[in-house]
């Protein structure tokens, strides 16, 4: 198949907190063939606003063709989304990007789940798909979502900036506090945040994921708008600017610099 | 019904053709659209040597446009020829190459270096905003644009098309310059210089602070320099700038285009090429035109 | 929290203001909005006798704009002085009386007759797109701006602004001309030169063929040259340019404006210059700016 | 009051005709004030199109405060509104214009009043408000619409160019064929049809008023945009040029030059 756009239908839209939601969609043709850590462009109903709004794919149900994304209400694009009702249309293209690498995740591996604040939504089908062990490590300013859903999947540690739930501070802290040791990392989230896990993962000589975010306008590959300082030379360019879109958006830590 | 039209002895399938840097070099946008359908590929701009272009945030949307500057990142012209090339001749289609330099001898080698290449056209890119030498600093003199189009003819050995920057106070006088240098074909409009704020973190939205502005928005004034220029000069014109539909690249027709670009209109729908196509077939059914040259400038 | 600005000398309530005939003189929309809450008010250009302007349609629509051909219809200054200008007295509100004319002694004729008048200020409207002589004609050449700005000024009585077209390769050009001349204050942009064809009828959408491009979809192009303006001269510049929202008038400040200007965004919504004050307002408390003087210019 | 622009609902919506639709609002804040023959401007929800559509009021119910428009689709915005369903959002002001003068039909004169194809709607709110006789000459293509809602008023002659009903032809020729006479003529429709009617009412010495028609911005008098040709000096600007939406739509015959 490949890479479709298509315009569908919502199938539900819920609040999860403050400002973030959550929305089924019908996409049959896109679940079928999503991998964890993908993500799809979302079109916006308004044509003074030409480009898609990259989400990541936050969970699939393959049987039934459903295709869920939480997303937080960062400006228009992302407002206009969180008005749509079941039964609304909505423009969608994907799957986009490469996902994250299950098998360095398989069983036999120790893996840490890393999400901070709207991050977190990939990480959850990833957990729903790696066969190995997994222990998650959620950060969030002070309110709480998703949380919940990682449960069956594994250990879950909170952290929040507030102090009302789990460790007071970031997701390193609580890694910290908890002594978390693992064999292979996994983090979406804000870049600061990245950073630091880069940073630790290097240190520790800890296999690890990041998945990244740039400003896009293609989401395919083609227009180099979303690229990110990459220390191997990209596939398209040879200038180490590989594209988030279509060479990410997950990335090995040691493969990106900030 | 004949859609075929003739650009300085090469003939298009059609007039609809992707605009630079808005398609790769097609292989992105094969899993959507089947290239075979399209009247040429016109790739990303070549330089003689990999570019590694500007910092990001590269682009930022606008109303009804969007601003990029991406800077011309582009492999070089090796790669290109290696691996994009060999691509690109397994379709139907015509290929132009956009062609970018910083200096009259980075786009000599890059035209000399294609000149022994499949290749059926080559357009160069004398008006990048987003890039500090080279680009819009030569399409804004018509002294420079019919020197360099001068130096570049002397090379070339497929036909040459001029890209022009829309930044000029008289369009007509490039056109004029670019075609009294020898030009085939003028390509128009690439974009205009523009510029956001944020101003919620009061920063540049692009990092470049200025960039190209494209997409819908524009198509006005694309229109008015495309008939500017067809009145004025006897080459024909490929025109370009905010086409979205089978009538904006009509409109470019009417106007004295011989054949259109689309361009931001492929991250706004990657089948836009082919529905444009498929749309303007419509017309001609409609309004029963038996040859789409029979539009090219008919409104004056 | 202050709103008040300072433009040559003359104090504002606030930065915002009407742009050039697209709010006539202020009456029509009276209904809609108090006019004492405006920054101020910028006429319809006013001429020495009055003009026809030019034959119907004279507006199209655009994607995110429209083009306009109104070509300065207007009854001249006696009827001018009469009717319109008693009427803006009553109101606590500055008036700009925006200056048109064919020939250098045309804009004299107007600016001496309205020495004596009780006007705020004069905006130069050296840059209409939609008049054969006159307009941008002066506007495209940094000479001509230059040498009128002198001529103006040795007859005005009020502060002098200097109102340019964006038609031009280098705004900085235009700008420094105008401020050797002794301009007072620049305003920036008047519209982009634009056309429509409209495919079924197979005709320009505008009489004129062409007309001035306005609206959001020129936005990037304006804050753009107000940024390359501002860096460029010491006068201070009124922004304009599809200004729809309150974050549009801020992007301008920010970019360098002292002043703003709503135009096209009064068709869309006749409440929108007032709406525009208050999301300002809104800006100032939730980011705590004391003075909007501190924005001016902010992003560097 | 004065004018008034309002986001409102939609109370209902029609189809008459292939293309046709009639479409009830609520809008108590405009039929206050209004008078046959103004109109209102709509917008569309489309931000990509700034400028509003002007659509004559074709009927008002003052009581409940509802205003009717009736429209043909003629192109982005029009189709738009045609998608409406009752409940749904519109964004209109008005009222525009001058509107017809009741006092030229009042009782004791003789009315015609002429519509074709759109221009018939606005004559529906005129039929209704006019205490004189009255009759009514409706052309259309082919398809009717409208034209048994004017039954109440007055005799009312259709001319249609298939001949699908009433006179073969055109309004005027409806006219000669049934002999119509009147005091006073009314009319709106495209501006053929207006030229032949304004060229009959002169050389026949009859009070006429012709609803013309022209591209708008504003509305409201201020841009200019929208000016037809008068032998009058017009009060704004003293050149010959009326603007329709405010100094019209409604203008004397020999009023205005095509
Ligand atoms: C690969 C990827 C996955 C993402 N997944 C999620 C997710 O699962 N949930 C979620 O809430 N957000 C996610 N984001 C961020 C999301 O794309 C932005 O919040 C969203 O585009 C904002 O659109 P807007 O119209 O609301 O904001 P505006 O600021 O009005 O958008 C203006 C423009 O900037 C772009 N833009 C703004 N913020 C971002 C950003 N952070 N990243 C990329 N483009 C941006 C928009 O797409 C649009 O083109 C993801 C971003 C990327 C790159
Ligand atoms: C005073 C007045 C009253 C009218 N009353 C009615 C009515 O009751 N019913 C009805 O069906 N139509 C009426 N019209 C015509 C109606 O305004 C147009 O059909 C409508 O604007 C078309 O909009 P669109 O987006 O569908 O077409 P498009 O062609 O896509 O519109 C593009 C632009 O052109 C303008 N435009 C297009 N056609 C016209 C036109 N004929 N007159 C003025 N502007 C136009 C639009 O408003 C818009 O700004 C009236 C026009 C005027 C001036
Ligand atoms: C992301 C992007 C990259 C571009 N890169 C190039 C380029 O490499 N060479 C070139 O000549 N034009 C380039 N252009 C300009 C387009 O080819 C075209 O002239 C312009 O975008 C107007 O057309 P549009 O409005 O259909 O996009 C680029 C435009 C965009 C949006
Ligand atoms: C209908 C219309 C009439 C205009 N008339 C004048 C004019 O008389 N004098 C002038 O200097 N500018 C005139 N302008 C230009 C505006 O003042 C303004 O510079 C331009 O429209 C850009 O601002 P906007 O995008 O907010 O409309 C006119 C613009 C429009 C749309
Ligand atoms: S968004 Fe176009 S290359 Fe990534
Ligand atoms: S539409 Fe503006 S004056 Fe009539």
């Amino acid at each position: 198949m490949g890479k479709i756009k298509i315009t569908t239908t919502v199938l539900s839209q819920d609040r999860l907190a403050d400002g973030v939601y959550s929305m089924w969609i019908d996409a049959k043709e896109i679940t079928d063939q999503a991998k964890p850590g993908q993500f799809i462009s979302v079109y916006t109903g308004d044509s003074s606003k030409l480009l898609p709004r990259p989400i990541s794919i936050c969970e699939t149900n393959q049987n039934k063709g459903h295709l869920r994304i939480v997303y937080r209400i960062a400006g228009e694009g992302t407002e206009e989304f969180s008005h749509y009702k079941a039964g609304d249309q909505v423009i969608i293209m994907g799957p986009l990007g490469n996902g994250f690498p299950l098998e360095a995740g398989a069983s036999g591996k120790k893996a840490l789940l890393i999400g901070g604040g709207i991050g977190i939504p990939p990480m959850l089908e990833l957990a729903k798909n790696l066969s190995g062990t997994k222990q998650m490590v959620l950060g969030y300013r002070d309110e709480l979502f998703l949380n919940e859903e990682f449960l069956p999947y594994g250990d879950t540690f909170l952290a929040t900036e507030s102090g009302s739930a789990g460790t007071r501070g970031n997701v390193m802290d609580a890694i910290r506090e908890h002594g978390l040791q693992s064999d292979v990392i996994f983090a979406c989230g804000p870049t600061p945040m990245l950073k630091s896990i880069r940073a630790y993962a290097l240190e520790n000589q800890i296999e690890c994921y990041l998945s990244m975010e740039e400003k896009m306008a293609c989401g395919i590959g083609a227009c180099l708008a979303c690229v990110c300082k990459s220390s191997e030379k990209d596939e398209h360019s040879m200038v180490h600017n590989k594209r988030v879109c279509k060479d990410g958006p997950v990335f090995k830590a040691k493969e990106v610099e900030f | 019904m004949n859609m075929k039209v003739n650009l300085a002895g090469v003939e298009l399938n059609n007039p609809v053709m992707t605009a630079s840097g808005t398609f790769g070099s097609g292989e992105e946008y094969s899993e959507f659209v089947d290239l075979n359908r399209l009247g040429a590929v016109v790739t990303k701009g070549v330089a003689s040597i990999p570019w590694t272009g500007n910092p990001t945030p590269r682009i930022a949307e606008t109303y009804g446009g969007m601003i990029n500057a991406i800077g011309l990142q582009n492999p070089g012209m090796d790669i290109f020829i290696e691996r994009d090339l060999p691509f690109l001749k397994k379709y139907d289609t015509k290929i132009i190459v956009n062609v970018c330099g910083k200096t009259t001898e980075d786009y000599i080698e890059v035209v000399e270096r294609l000149s022994h290449e499949p290749v059926d056209m080559l357009e160069i890119n004398i008006s990048c905003p987003n890039v500090k030498e080279g680009g819009i600093a030569f399409g804004q003199d018509p002294k420079a644009v019919e020197a360099i189009t001068k130096e570049v003819k002397k090379y070339a050995k497929q036909p040459v098309i001029m890209k022009l920057s829309p930044n000029v106070t008289d369009i007509t006088v490039m056109a004029k310059a670019a075609e009294a240098g020898g030009a085939d074909v003028l390509s128009m409009i690439n974009t205009l210089t523009g510029m956001k704020i944020d101003v919620n973190r009061r920063a540049f939205a692009v990092a470049n602070k200025t960039g190209g502005l494209s997409g819908p928005a524009i198509k006005p004034i694309a229109v008015r320099m495309v008939y500017q220029a067809a009145c004025a000069v006897r080459i024909p014109i490929i025109g370009m700038g905010g086409i979205m539909t089978a009538e904006d690249a009509l409109e470019f027709i009417l106007a004295g285009a011989t054949a259109v670009s689309v361009g931001t209109a492929n991250f706004v729908n990657p089948y836009a090429t082919t529905e444009i196509i498929a749309g303007m077939k419509d017309y001609m059914v409609k309004y029963q035109i038996e040859d789409i040259n029979e539009l090219i400038g008919a409104v004056r």
